[in-house]
């Protein structure tokens, strides 16, 4: 091999050298950012969000804990309370770390409610930590400017389509009031 | 009168080197923005894109950074070989320039043994490296030098040795002397007869400026970044100056010696007379880009060689290949080519 | 009119180098200030007429051997070099030979007249260097071929023995 | 005594060729190191290199550059080799000192040597 012509001739070398200057003269492949932007696919998972019931204004969590138990990397922490009477759960607080999220999607695929979602919105980043540890509070407005900018009628993920789950109980759609009615479970008036 | 024509040949000197500085300074800050161009563009990436036009200002945007910034002393470094250092290895890439000719007329010196002078250049700019690398006190720096003393070191037998065909066919060790030699040669220039030293001397420019593929002395992926681990600021950017100075100086070697500098070969121009009228500084200027190019392009495709590799390859192909081209010049001068 | 003007610096610049030298006490800087000798020893060549000598003196001493001498330097632990005192009896056995030379050197250059040489008018060049070693001196060049093949064979044999013995 | 003649003419070659010389036996005699001494004695040699290349200048005689050119090349090939067998005492010596070079001594009983076997 070592006193063949094609060794001896450098063809190896040769043919190296003409792949790179046949890439030259390609088009780069490269997407510059700010000037331009990438369509994001229909399965991406972004920010996070909790969907507010458009009749009552109110987050549509009812503290179920499920997101919380599955979560792999636990950044899902909530407080609710318990009414004595009715044994209704009642959501008070729902924390969200961001920066420990691995944006896997189980929270959303196991949510009865359709409460927790991850918007296709990737352009969000924060000055400190707090930024990025999203509380019941900020999770709303998260929901309002994504909805802001969803024209669809429903926010649903093409990719995995949950058994037994209407259509009602999808994401809400964009500014149509949608009333979700779960049996066993009062919607506060 | 004697004085007064002394004071103007003084002058004259002095005018030449800003020319050949300037001139020199200006294209190895853009080789650097051309080699971040096309590298890119090889890997199918854009370059710099964002400062100026086209990302026009890079260079000195990047100049601008590094002068600005800190020069960094470590506590364990020997302040005045650490400090000197990066001034040896610019300052004897800088005086190469001085014995090579741009033009049939311009040469800021004509001595008689010009490239004895680029060969000992070349040999003293080691010692900028290796002294760098041991006086950072740091072990990626003293192993980067020693790598590179012993690479270099190497690399100058088969160098020499090819190049003492170039000064066989041509009786002289002026480079404006080669290149006339060449013109009027059988071949029109010296590649031809000489492929095999031609070779030999193309793997060895690469391994004496420290270029990819024989990078080794400032390996990222082993030694962080070799012998300017420790440098910072215009320190690092002086390295980065005479690395670029001697590849432009390499190229010019090659071209002179190898490719017949400003002339081209009788053949040729009667094949295709326009030719003629190309002036000869844009010959030169053609042949120079395409082996800085080439520089750039070959770092671009080949992965680097392991050291072991680098010194067998030295010592057991490209010195008895430079030997053996050495001995058909003999004779086909004997021939009477 | 220049010759004088330089050949002082040079005499100058060779004995600040030597006084440099006692003030040296790590074995790097000692080796530097040898190292600027040898380069300037190259130029002095020049003075000689004889630039293909300047140029093999700054290739081959100053390029390759104290390259290869620097090299070895980092190898070896810096404790080895710091040994430095010698017992008073040894000290003044060494001396003597370089008492002796000093002493020869000024009896040579200032009590004896040595006859002054004009430069001869022949021309220096790498030519008449060629022509001399190859038709008058061919043994000379066949030995040194022969001397020369002896460092690699050596070379190679001493280290295969000693990767052998780790 | 020192005038213009004086560093017009070779003496001044003899005075440089002389300091190199001297400084060569500096490092040859104060330090007891076997790597410092191989060069040591490579200083010297060209010191006396010095002292050819003066005296075939003066002479008019083109011999002694050649005899330069030669003793170069052969100093080349003897440095290789010192430094080759430096590096082999120093793996079965782990020292580079001088004074511990005592194998070809006749044997001494009181422990005189310096514990080397």
């Amino acid at each position: 091999m070592r006193l063949s012509p094609t060794y001896l001739l450098f063809k190896d070398l040769v043919t190296g050298l003409l792949i790179t200057l046949r890439t030259f003269f390609r088009k780069p492949v490269t997407v510059r950012y700010p000037h331009e932007k990438v369509q994001v696919f229909p399965s991406f998972r972004g920010r996070h969000a909790m969907v507010v019931d458009p009749e009552t204004g109110k987050p549509r969590c009812v503290a179920c804990l499920k997101c919380s138990v599955v979560c792999p990397s636990r950044c899902i922490k909530i407080e609710y309370e318990v009414d004595e009477k009715t044994g209704e759960r009642r959501l008070r607080e729902y924390i969200l770390e961001a920066l420990r999220c691995v944006y896997c999607g189980y929270c959303e695929e196991v949510c009865p409610v359709g409460a927790i979602v991850l918007t296709e919105w990737f352009e969000y980043s924060g000055r400190c930590r707090e930024d990025l540890i999203f509380n019941l509070e900020k999770l709303v407005q998260n929901w309002k400017e994504h909805v802001a900018k969803w024209d669809k009628e429903f926010y649903e993920n093409k990719y995995w389509v949950l058994k037994g789950v209407p259509l009602k109980l999808k994401p809400a759609p964009r500014r149509m009031g949608l009333v979700v009615k779960i049996k066993g479970v009062k919607v506060d008036g | 009168m004697v004085s007064n024509n002394l004071f103007l040949e003084i002058l004259l000197i002095l005018i030449k080197i800003a020319v050949v500085l300037g001139i020199v300074l200006l294209h190895a800050a853009y080789t650097v923005y051309a080699e971040r161009k096309i590298i890119g563009r090889m890997q199918a990436r854009l370059g710099p894109t964002e400062v100026g036009p086209y990302g026009l200002l890079q260079p000195i945007a990047d100049l601008l950074k590094l002068l600005t910034k800190e020069d960094i002393i470590p506590l364990e470094a020997e302040r005045l070989i650490f400090l000197v250092a990066p001034l040896i290895v610019l300052t004897f890439a800088i005086v190469n320039l001085s014995v090579i000719p741009f033009h049939p007329s311009f040469i800021i010196a004509d001595v008689n043994i010009g490239i004895l002078l680029i060969l000992a250049g070349a040999s003293l700019a080691v010692y900028g490296i290796i002294l760098g690398g041991w006086s950072s006190g740091s072990k990626y720096s003293l192993l980067g030098g020693l790598r590179s003393a012993a690479q270099v070191l190497s690399y100058e037998i088969p160098l020499g040795m090819s190049l003492a065909g170039v000064i066989l066919a041509a009786e002289s060790f002026k480079l404006s002397d080669i290149v006339n030699h060449q013109a009027q040669s059988f071949f029109g220039m010296n590649a031809i007869p000489q492929i095999l030293g031609f070779i030999v001397f193309l793997i060895c420019a690469f391994a004496e400026t420290n270029r990819a593929p024989f990078d080794l002395p400032e390996a990222e992926s082993e030694l962080v970044a070799g012998y300017v681990t420790e440098y910072s600021g215009f320190r690092m950017g002086m390295f980065f100056l005479a690395e670029y100075i001697s590849i432009y100086v390499m190229s010019l070697l090659i071209v002179h010696c190898y490719f017949g500098g400003w002339t081209l070969p009788g053949w040729l121009l009667t094949i295709f007379p326009p030719l003629k009228f190309v002036p000869a500084p844009l010959i030169l200027l053609i042949k120079v880009y395409f082996f800085v190019f080439l520089f750039i392009w070959v770092r671009a495709t080949y992965p680097r060689y392991r050291f072991d590799q680098l010194m067998s390859m030295c010592w057991k192909i490209l010195i008895p290949v430079s030997l053996l081209n050495f001995l058909i010049v003999a004779f086909l001068k004997r021939g009477g080519f | 009119m220049a010759r004088p003007l330089f050949m002082s610096i040079f005499l100058l610049l060779f004995l600040a180098l030597f006084l440099l030298l006692f003030r040296q006490k790590k074995v790097v800087y000692q080796f530097l200030v040898y190292l600027v000798m040898m380069v300037l020893l190259g130029i002095v060549y020049l003075f000689l007429g004889s630039e293909f000598l300047m140029a093999f003196q700054i290739i081959v001493y100053a390029g390759a051997i104290l390259v290869m001498f620097l090299f070895f330097l980092y190898l070896y632990p810096e404790e080895e070099f710091k040994i430095q005192d010698m017992r008073n009896s040894t000290l003044i056995k060494t001396l003597i030979p370089s008492l002796l030379f000093v002493i020869t050197l000024i009896l040579i250059l200032f009590t004896f007249d040595v006859r002054e040489y004009e430069a001869s008018a022949s021309v220096y060049s790498v030519k008449e260097l060629a022509k001399l070693i190859y038709n008058q001196y061919p043994l000379a060049i066949f030995l040194l071929a022969f001397i020369l093949t002896y460092p690699m064979i050596a070379i190679y044999l001493l280290m295969k023995g000693s990767e052998s013995d780790d | 005594m020192i005038n213009y003649s004086f560093f017009a003419g070779e003496k001044v070659f003899y005075l440089i060729a002389s300091i190199i010389i001297l400084s060569g036996f500096y490092l040859l005699f104060t330090k007891k190191n076997l790597l410092l001494a191989i060069l040591a004695l490579e200083i010297v040699f060209n010191g006396i290199n010095l002292m050819f290349a003066t005296v075939s200048f003066y002479y008019g005689d083109l011999t002694g550059q050649m005899i330069v050119l030669l003793s170069l090349s052969v100093a080349a090939a003897s440095f290789a080799i010192g430094l080759i067998l430096v590096l082999n005492y120093y793996r079965l010596k782990r020292s580079l000192n001088i004074e511990g070079m005592t194998e070809l001594r006749e044997r001494i009983e009181d422990g005189d040597r310096d514990g080397n076997d």
